[in-house]
Formats: structure tokens, C-alpha cells, sequence
């Protein structure tokens, strides 16, 4: 078994997805509480029980390669190797964040990392993406983009122009569809008369798939597989994986929507636990090996609020430099 | 007088004027079961049903396209939309549906739609819910544009636009929605479209004040007072209709004018107040017309930079000082 | 074979869909020279080749139902009993028009038909059909609305919210499709990669058909049975009618995306002289009838033109009034 | 110089641009075989291909966001919008995705992006296809907005904006592009941003006009110098950034102002205009600033309704003629 395990996966792939779930879980954990403590002025989106689905998607990508993401991004940002340190200073809203302060967890972006931002605006990022897939094919580069995006989002308008957009040009990109059954309080079936939302890529041409969003190797052989599709010029593939998120909506969120009793039920499906068992029973790792991983989680995660609460915050007048590239004698204000 | 909340006061219009009249009702995203992102319509959904508060997909042209058919046809729709900043998503079913059916059918289309909008910035929440977007269809001749301040106007105003017959695009401003303020118990109190309140008199300068910003030109204004200098601080309560007689007696008065607004400076409702006056009331300034409003830079996340983009009452007062009135 | 069409169809509906066609048919080549006369002041997207689909599915309609149309409406207006002599008087921009001359080609209307607009924006109407479909289902009054629009609108985000939307609500609405092969200039297989757009409404949740839009008898059973469909609760159908329209995008379209052989081809599958033809055929009508009818759709038309002609202008300060119903003082201006 | 028209004009810019970098390219509905529906693009098609100029469905939303991720990622895309009227249908991408990247991304993201498209009222389109758009995005930072108004200006502007780095809304008046005029051939030939056209000098009086308007008010001033009054008509050109030194000079000369447009009056560009001037040339004003502009109602299809809503030369020329100026 273990064999088999290590014979599909890189031993070093199956510790990085263990490990940078771990780093999104505490990340989120330590956000919310650094958002307690002050040190965090804005609100927060966790991703908490979805981890397994922007670690996945992301692991099975390459380094050049774009991705968009949402309103609910950290675990996308850390998946695509995006540092904790840099991202805790920008939701603490210092000069050293990835944004200069200036974007937030809603805005936060990497564009080294192929990052082009979370997004404040439900399927903003979608068309975003495809765009970044349409420079790639003009360029003849050999690298694709990938949309996450809630279940919620696939009811707007900027999806639907997105996915036909790609469709019609056949172009290397993967529509990432983190279906935790709600969008906000309100449900999906309230939202859309069809149970699964990878049935709508049959509208625009391209295959549809829906994955158990809380195994991390099912999504990333999922995303593999459509990056491999995409990068050979066999266009793009919508992939739903289904997922819950454990926490409120945004913290603070009483909930009223949903009953206890769904939520424990969903962590009983956690993504971490259950792949960490799987590691140990099939003897990838051993229980001391992945203590180890949680450990080195939680020092970076230590030292990423340090680095954070110790950076200087921007000054004020600051806010007034680079709305633009081009000032023209300063003259755009 | 008993005191509502200004989200209370909003509730109250429209429960109200559900309970009077089957064909209003109200739509948007999490307004039933959530109660409101920020529990304005908290208690509808049990009172009315999920029939009446509805809520929707994650559709803005949808919510808005639904909203007009639905009005055409005989209801009375309240559409919220949960951020003035996703007015855009909606932009067209706005400027040229909304806005512009009545006209194109000869005067046919009947279209009593209210789109209510949460606006203005409510701390850190960065440059894509923060916007103050009174301004953005001002261009866009056909919808009406009310921007109210307190509890009484909130609700007055909101009853004057359920009970109209035409398109109104309601902003009401996150940090307002915990202010307190007498609020009339009539049923049929309402507040007219195209009446300025002058909210508070004074001979030396016109403060002109919109949504948020008239509780802190208040505040100005009293300190102004104890250095002798009388503020009139006036709301315009609606842009559209604009009710420019008002302004231009205070004008005539002060010769001095302020105009206040959290929207960014360049294209703001300030433009447009500020051009009428350039028009019609230039014979009476004594000085320029100052606007206090958003720095022209997208609204950001860090509190220091967000505070130093956003208009305080220490503008007003610096606009005000400007002018250096020798006080009498 | 008479009885089997007139046991199916009642002789008066053959008579009105035979008329209707032929009147849609002369209105607008009737307009298209007026237009060049100098009656007509504005643009005109003609509907030629496409009457089938518009006054087959106005037909399966019922007085009190409702329809939104396009830039391509005046079929739709006529399918659904609009007066030739006000559209007429409405497109020459005259007082007596539909909406007095300010609305013209793009704009006309007749809400107490429960036509509640041409559109001049792609895909506009749609929202507005499903919404008078709300109200409809909210008041508990027995009618539907049905959306007219291309295939080229079926790409905008609008379609993908609003049939979305009558879903989930399962609304008493039809979403029609004249899929007239191009949206302007741009084949359908640029703007979407699928053959056939009633795959779409399978991610709606709701059913989807195609029909040959060329036939109007295929046209009605299909909107008859999903007007039924939408009457009796069972919500909302797409119809996909294949069609062409047979002359330029608008009056003056050079058309250099397309062959003269194309255009010929489909010239050959005409839907009124084959209508005509099953018409006689089948004994339901002489040659003689239908000249009559045909002969009183040339008077009604001249009777329109004469109407428009000698119609009175707007007063130039009448485009003051109308913009609000409450003036508040007249202030709004 | 050899005279081009406006469209050729605009052509020509991009043609070269395309040539000199492969990265430039061009997407929009019917842009390509079609020629574009003014035919703007005539020839493109065949010059570089489908690929670089790309027919996309109709699709508002994915025009512009597939332009902003591929200029985020490399390229510099040229976004047609078919008519103004429908920046709306992307009004959310335009205003909180392009115009925001870069401040939003703390600078990193690069957004080379040019909306074009096309505006004002050709006659009889109706209310829908006529609008002049050029303020609906005044009060987002973050968008350059660009109004050439002559052939040279168009060409030189757009160079502008395809070489820069800043995404620009590029607006292009129907009526315009016929119109004919000398443009340099020099392939490098730009014209900055933020640096009004003083196209006619004068003491008596400032025009200031934009797009159509601006052949109009030299019309006007042609007509007013035989009363013996000179006008002074300036072309602000861009509306972001926006030169108002060059404003403020002429306004300290004449003491009078008209600012005319054919946006509709309340919250058009003028607005803003004025306001500036109100604000910050206010102590040079000998009358009121005066705003011709279309009537605040939807345009009408009606060629009688249509020409009255419209503002025109004679408009122009009866602001003028209300200062009294009496001729020296
Ligand atoms: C255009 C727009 N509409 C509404 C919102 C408010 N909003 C923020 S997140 C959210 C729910 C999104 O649901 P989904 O796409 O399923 O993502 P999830 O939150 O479940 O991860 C809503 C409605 C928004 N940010 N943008
Ligand atoms: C939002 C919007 N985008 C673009 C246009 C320009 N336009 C008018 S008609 C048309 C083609 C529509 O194609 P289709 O929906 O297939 O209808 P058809 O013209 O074929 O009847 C286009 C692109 C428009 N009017 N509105
Ligand atoms: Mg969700
Ligand atoms: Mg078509």
C-alpha cells in the first residue's frame, strides 16, 4: 500500500500536501485569533475544512502557472506558495504585506506567484483567469490558469461570459468550482435547480468533473489531469469538488442557516485528519514524521505573527502613490 | 419621540408598508433567512415568508432585471443590493433599463422599484466594499437618488419611495445604521423628495452635508460655534430631484459653502452641487466652493491610509478655517 | 390530411398564423422602404426569414401573458397583435406611435398587450420576462411571460442570471431562442462551443428543445406545450428555434461574413410559401383564400403607412415630460 | 501634412502599434471580419489575423476581464466596446477589477489596458445607443478617461495609452469619425496626457468643449468674432488626468466660462469642470460658469425630440451671448 502510494505520488508531493494543509488550517486559526487580538483590522473569510481543495488544485499546477482566487483565498495564496509572513503582515495592514497594506485578506495578491488576487467581488476573478489563459496561448507559453470559485459564483453572469469566453477558444484553463454547499446563508439548492454545478460546463463545450473536495489526492489527480488537458492545447475543464467550510461565513457569522449538528457532521469528513490517517496506515509517514511537519507549521505560523506585528506600518500619505503607473506630472489627482 | 435605530427606522418602512399594501416586497441576497448582512431586514423573512423576502442567487443583473419585470407587471419590488459597490454588476439593467423604461415606452412603463444599497466605508472591508456610489448613475437620467442621514429621513424617505411610482436608488451608509434618532410613529409619515433639510442655521457658512457626513459636519459646526463662526449645515436628503432653491437662500445668506460627501472627490455628487452653484449662485460667493470628500485613490485596507483617504471632521473644520471669517 | 390539421388546429389560428406571417413578412419590407423614402429616420434590424418563430410562439399566448423582445422585435409585436398603424407611426417617430416617437425601431412596446419592450441591448429583456413571470406567480394570476432572443444573447451574462433565477423560482417562463445562426457579423461557432444552445437549460434545471424555427407549426406545438408546462406550475422550458434571417444584420450590412449561396440556400426554406403550400395542399385554404389574405395585409399596411404619414411630429419641449411620474414640483430636471 | 479621417486616424494608431509590438492586440465583438461596426477596424483583420484581431461573443463582462488578465500577464490588449452605452454590461469589471488592480496589489500588478469605444448620438439610435459615457467613470480612480475630439488628437492620445502602462477609457464620438484633419506621420508621434488644446485663443471668454462639441464651439467662435467677441476654446482632451492649469489661465483672462458637452448636464464631465473652477478659480469668475449639455432625459428617438435634447452651436452661442459682453 505504501508502495502504491509513493508509487503515484512523490514522497516529497505527499509531505508538501500535508504540510501546507496544516499551514492553511493554522493560518486561518492564528488569523482569527491575531483578528481577536487586534493585531488584524479587517474581516476574514476562513477556509477552514476546505484545504484540501486549494492545496490540491494548487500542488498539481506549475510554478509559472496563474491562478484567480475569492473573497475566501489564504488557503489558495498558501497553496500557491505564497509566504504566511508576508500574508499575515498585509491582513495586519503593514508596509512589508504582499499589498503594502493596501489590499487585505479580500485583495491580497502575489503576481510573482502567478497570484492575480483575491477577489472581493463574487466571480470577479473568473474572466481574470481566462484572460491570463488567453495571453499564455498568444505567447505560445506553456503554462495555464485556474479560477477558484465558490458554488455561489457560478449563478453570476461574469462565470457564465468566462466559460463560454474559454470554451469558444478552447483555452488552458481550469474552472475551479470549491462547492461548500452555501453561498453566505443561503443554500445551494435555493440557488440553482441542478445538484451538480459541473453539469453547467456542458454549456460551453468542455468536460465537467466533480471530485471529493475533502481527499487532497482526488483533487489533485483532478487538476492534474486538467492541466495536462489544458497545457496540450485540449482547452478547458470545469472541476466541482465538493467541500464544506466548518466556520461562519465570515467570522462573526451566527449561523442561522445551518444546524449543529450538519457543521459536526462535516467535521467528521475533515480533510486534514482523515489524510494524515491515510499517510500513517499506509506507512508513508510515521506518526513522529507528521508531528514534525505540525510543529515547523506552527513555528512559521509563530514567526510569520512576529514579522507581522513587528513591521511598520505605511504612513499616511503613502495611500496617494500608485493608483497609476504613468502620473503625468502628478496631475491624475 | 420614541428613537429608532437608522436600520430599525429602514425595517419599519418596509414592514409596514408590506403589511399595507401585497404587491411590495423585497429580494436580495441573504435578506430572508440571514436576516441582512447587516440585519436591516431582521425578523422580515419570519413575519412575511420566504414568498415576500426573497432571497436570491449571487445575481445582481438578475435581482434588478426581476425587480423591473416584476414592477412593470403590476408589484412593487424592493431590490437590495448587498454592497453600492456591486451596483456595477447591474450596471446596465440600471442605466438603461431601470432608468430609462418609462420614458421609451411613451410614459407606459410604470416602474415603482426601490433598489436599496448598503454604502460608504465601514472600516478596513478595502477598495471594493467601501465605495460611496451615490454618484455613479447621476448621469443617468429616469432613476431618483436619495441619500439619507438620520432614522426620521431614512424611514420618510424610504415610505416616499415605496409609495412612488417610479425608480429610486436608496443609499443608506453602513456606519449610520447604529445611530439613534426620533422617529415619527405615523404610519403615512413621509418625507418629500426635493426638500433640503437645513439642519442646523447659521449666517457665515453653508455647510452642505450628505449621508454620513452630516452627523460630523454637525459636530464641525458646533466647535465652529465657539469660535464665533455660525454654520448652516444643510442636507440635501435627495440628488435627484435636487433641490437647489435651498441651497442657494443659504448661499445667498453665508456667501461661503462647504460641500461635504465620502465619495472621492473627482466626479462625486459634490461636482454636481458644486455646479449648480457655479451656475446659479455665483453672484453671492465670497469664495471658492470647498469640497471635503475621499482623497481620488481606491478606498485601501490599512486603517492609517484608509483614515487619511477618508474626509473627517477635521476637513470640514480646515475647509471652514479657510475662509477666514473674522467672527463677529 | 385537412381534417387531421384542422382537428389539431383551429382553421381561424391556421388563418392568423398564415396572416400574421404575411404581415410581419410586408411590414418589414414595407418599413425597409419607407426607411429608404425618408419616412423612417431610424436603424431597422430586420426580421425577415425569422416570422415563423415570432408569430408561431405569440400564438401559443394567451392576451393576459407577457413577452419581451430584442432589436429584431417587430415580429414579435405583430405575432402578439400589435397595430401595424402605430408601429408604423412609431418608427416614423411620430405622436400618435407607441411610445409617442421616443422610442422607436429598438425601443416600441405595447404594455397593455403585455409586450413590455424591443430591446436595444442584447440579452436586456431577458431578467425583465422572468420578472413579470415573478409577479405573475406572486399574484397567483394564470399567466407566463416568455423571452424572445438571439443565439448571439444567449452569451451574455444576463441569459445565464435570469434563467438561473426562473429555476430555482420555477417560473412560468419560456426562454426563446431564435438561433438565427449569427449574432451581427459572428457565426454561432465563434461565440459558443456548443452546436446547440438548448443544451444550455440542462444547467438551469429545466428542460430544453429544439425545434425548426422554419416551420411555424412546430413552432406553436412547442410553445403551446411549455406555455402549458410553465401555466400548470411545471416551470420554465427553453426553446431553441432554428432559423436565418435573410437580409442584413440592419438595413445596409454590407454582409461579408457570409455567402450569397448561404443566404440562397435558406431563402429556399422560406417559412411562409412552405407554410403556404401545406396550407393549400392539405385543402385547409384555396389559392384564392389566401391571396385575400395576403391582399388585405397590403391594405393594412398602406392604411398604416398613410397613418404614420400624415401622423403629427412631437412638439420638441414634449421630451421634457415623461422622464418620472412624480415630479416633485417639476424639480427633477 | 496629409489629412486623415478620424477613424483612419485611430487605424493608424493601432495598426502601428500592432506592428511595432507584438504584444498589442485587438478584441471585441465584430471587430474583425466585420470590420468593426464603424468600421474602424476596416482591413485588420486581414493585416494581422484573427488571433490579434479577435471577434469575441457578445460578452461585455469577458471582454474586459479577459483583457485585464492578459495584461496583467504580458500583454496590451485594446478592449472594443461596441457602443458606450454598454460599458455598463461590464461596469463591475471596469470599476472595481481594472481600475483597481494596480493600487489594490500595492503597485504590482501592471494593467495596459485600453477600453475603446464608441459614443454619442448618431441620430434616431434611441436611448440606448446614444449616450456620451465619459463621466460614468469619473468617480473611480484608478481609469484614465480620454476624449480626443480631431483626427491628430485621436491618433496621438491613443499612442498614449498603448504605450503607458495605466488602463484608459477611450472615447470615440460617432459623428467624429467622418470628420477629416492633418495628422503627423511621424510613427512616434504622441500626444501627452493631461495637457489641454488651447485650439482658439480669445479674452472675452473661455469655451471649454469636449468631442463633438469641440468643432461646434470653434463654429460658435467664428460666429461670436464677428460680434467682435473672442473667444478663448479649449479642448481638455483627457478628463483624467486632467490639466486644469491650463483652465485656470484662460478663466484668469476672460473671466467667463462655458463648458459644453453632449453628455447629459447633470453629472456629466462639466460638472466636474466646473467644479474644479468653482473651487480653485473662483476669484477670477465675472458670472456665473454656464454648462451646455444635453437635457437630463433619456435620448429620444425622434429627430425633433432628439435635436432638442441635444445641445448644439446655437446653445453655445446663447450662453455666450447671456454674459453681455460688450464688444471692444
Ligand atoms: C458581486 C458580489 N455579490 C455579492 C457579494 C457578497 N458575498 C460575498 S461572499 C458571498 C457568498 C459567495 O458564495 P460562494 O461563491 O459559494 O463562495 P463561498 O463564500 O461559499 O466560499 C457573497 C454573496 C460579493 N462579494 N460580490
Ligand atoms: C449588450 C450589447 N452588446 C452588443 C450589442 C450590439 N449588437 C446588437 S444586435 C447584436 C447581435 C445579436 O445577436 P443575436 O442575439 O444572435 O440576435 P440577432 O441579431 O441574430 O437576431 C449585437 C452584437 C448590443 N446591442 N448590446
Ligand atoms: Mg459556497
Ligand atoms: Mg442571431
Amino acid at each position: 500500500m505504501t508502495e502504491k502510494m509513493t508509487e503515484k505520488y512523490a514522497i516529497d508531493l505527499l509531505a508538501e500536501m500535508f504540510r501546507r494543509m496544516n499551514l492553511v488550517r493554522e493560518f486561518e486559526l492564528r488569523a482569527i485569533a491575531e483578528r481577536r487580538g487586534g493585531l488584524i483590522p479587517g474581516f476574514i473569510h476562513s477556509c477552514v475544512g476546505q484545504e484540501a481543495t486549494a492545496v490540491g488544485a494548487c500542488l498539481a499546477l506549475q510554478p509559472g502557472d496563474a491562478i484567480t482566487s475569492t473573497h475566501r483565498g489564504h488557503g489558495h495564496l498558501i497553496g500557491k506558495g505564497g509566504d504566511p509572513k508576508y500574508m499575515m503582515a498585509e491582513l495586519a495592514a503593514r508596509s512589508p504585506g504582499y499589498c503594502l497594506g493596501r489590499g487585505g485578506s479580500l485583495h491580497i495578491s502575489d503576481y510573482d506567484l502567478g497570484i492575480l488576487g483575491a477577489n472581493g467581488i463574487v466571480a470577479g476573478g473568473i474572466p481574470i483567469a481566462v484572460g491570463a489563459a488567453l495571453s499564455f496561448a498568444m505567447r505560445k507559453q506553456p503554462n495555464i490558469a485556474l479560477a477558484f470559485f465558490g458554488d455561489g459564483a457560478t449563478n453570476e453572469g461574469a462565470f457564465h461570459e468566462a466559460a463560454n469566453q474559454a470554451g469558444v477558444w478552447k483555452l488552458p484553463v481550469i474552472f475551479f468550482c470549491e462547492n461548500n454547499l452555501y453561498g453566505e446563508g443561503t443554500p445551494q439548492h435555493k440557488q440553482a435547480a441542478v445538484k451538480d454545478l459541473a453539469v453547467r460546463a456542458s454549456s460551453y463545450g468542455f468536460e465537467g468533473v466533480i471530485v471529493d473536495g475533502n481527499d487532497i489526492l482526488a483533487v489533485y489527480d483532478a487538476t492534474l489531469a486538467a492541466a495536462e488537458r489544458a497545457r496540450s492545447g485540449g482547452g478547458p475543464t470545469m472541476i466541482e469538488a465538493k467541500t464544506y467550510r466548518q466556520r461562519g461565513h465570515y467570522e462573526g457569522d451566527p449561523q442561522v442557516y445551518r444546524t449543529p449538528e450538519e457543521i459536526e457532521a462535516w467535521k467528521g469528513k475533515d480533510p486534514i485528519p482523515s489524510f494524515r490517517r491515510r499517510l500513517v496506515e499506509t506507512g508513508v509517514f510515521t506518526d513522529a514524521d507528521l508531528e514534525e511537519m505540525e510543529g515547523s507549521v506552527f513555528k512559521q505560523l509563530d514567526e510569520a505573527v512576529a514579522f507581522a506585528a513587528a513591521a511598520p506600518r505605511p504612513e499616511p500619505g503613502d495611500a496617494l502613490a500608485g493608483v497609476y503607473a504613468d502620473v503625468h506630472d502628478g496631475l491624475v489627482f | 419621540m420614541r428613537e429608532l435605530s437608522f436600520s430599525e427606522a429602514i425595517r419599519e418602512a418596509m414592514a409596514e408598508e408590506m403589511r399595507r399594501d401585497p404587491t411590495v416586497f423585497l429580494m436580495g441576497e441573504d435578506v430572508g433567512v440571514f436576516n441582512g448582512v447587516w440585519g436591516v431586514s431582521q425578523g422580515m423573512y419570519d413575519e412575511f415568508g420566504g414568498e415576500r423576502v426573497r432571497d436570491t442567487p449571487i445575481s445582481e443583473i438578475s435581482i434588478i432585471g426581476n425587480a423591473l419585470g416584476a414592477a412593470m407587471t403590476g408589484m412593487r419590488p424592493v431590490a437590495e443590493i448587498m454592497f453600492s459597490d456591486f451596483l456595477m454588476c447591474a450596471g446596465d439593467q440600471i442605466a438603461n433599463q431601470v432608468a430609462k423604461a418609462r420614458f421609451m415606452s411613451g410614459g407606459k412603463a410604470n416602474v415603482p422599484l426601490t433598489i436599496r444599497v448598503t454604502t460608504g466605508a465601514p472600516g478596513s472591508a478595502g477598495a471594493q466594499h467601501s465605495q460611496s456610489s451615490e454618484s455613479w448613475f447621476l448621469n443617468i437620467p429616469g432613476v431618483k437618488i436619495v441619500v439619507p442621514s438620520t432614522p426620521a429621513d431614512a424611514k420618510g424617505l424610504l415610505k416616499t419611495a415605496l409609495r412612488g411610482e417610479d425608480p429610486v436608488l436608496f443609499f443608506e451608509h453602513k456606519m449610520l445604521y447604529a445611530s439613534k434618532g426620533p422617529v415619527p410613529e405615523d404610519p403615512d409619515f413621509m418625507v418629500p423628495f426635493g426638500k433640503a433639510a437645513v439642519v442646523r442655521e447659521g449666517k457665515d457658512v453653508t455647510i452642505i452635508a450628505l449621508s454620513i457626513m452630516l452627523p460630523k459636519a454637525l459636530e464641525a459646526a458646533e466647535e465652529l460655534a465657539k469660535e464665533g463662526i455660525q454654520a448652516e449645515v444643510i442636507d440635501p436628503r435627495t440628488l435627484v430631484p435636487f433641490d437647489k432653491d435651498t441651497l442657494i437662500q443659504s448661499v445667498a445668506k453665508t456667501g461661503r459653502v462647504v460641500i461635504a460627501h465620502e465619495a472621492h472627490k473627482r466626479g462625486g455628487p459634490g461636482s454636481e452641487i458644486a455646479a449648480v452653484l457655479a451656475e446659479e449662485a455665483v453672484e453671492y460667493l465670497d469664495g471658492p466652493i470647498l469640497r471635503v470628500a475621499a482623497k481620488n485613490v481606491p478606498l485601501p485596507y490599512s486603517p492609517d491610509l484608509e483614515n487619511y483617504v477618508l474626509p473627517g471632521k477635521q476637513d470640514i473644520l480646515a475647509a471652514v478655517r479657510s475662509f477666514k471669517i473674522h467672527s463677529k
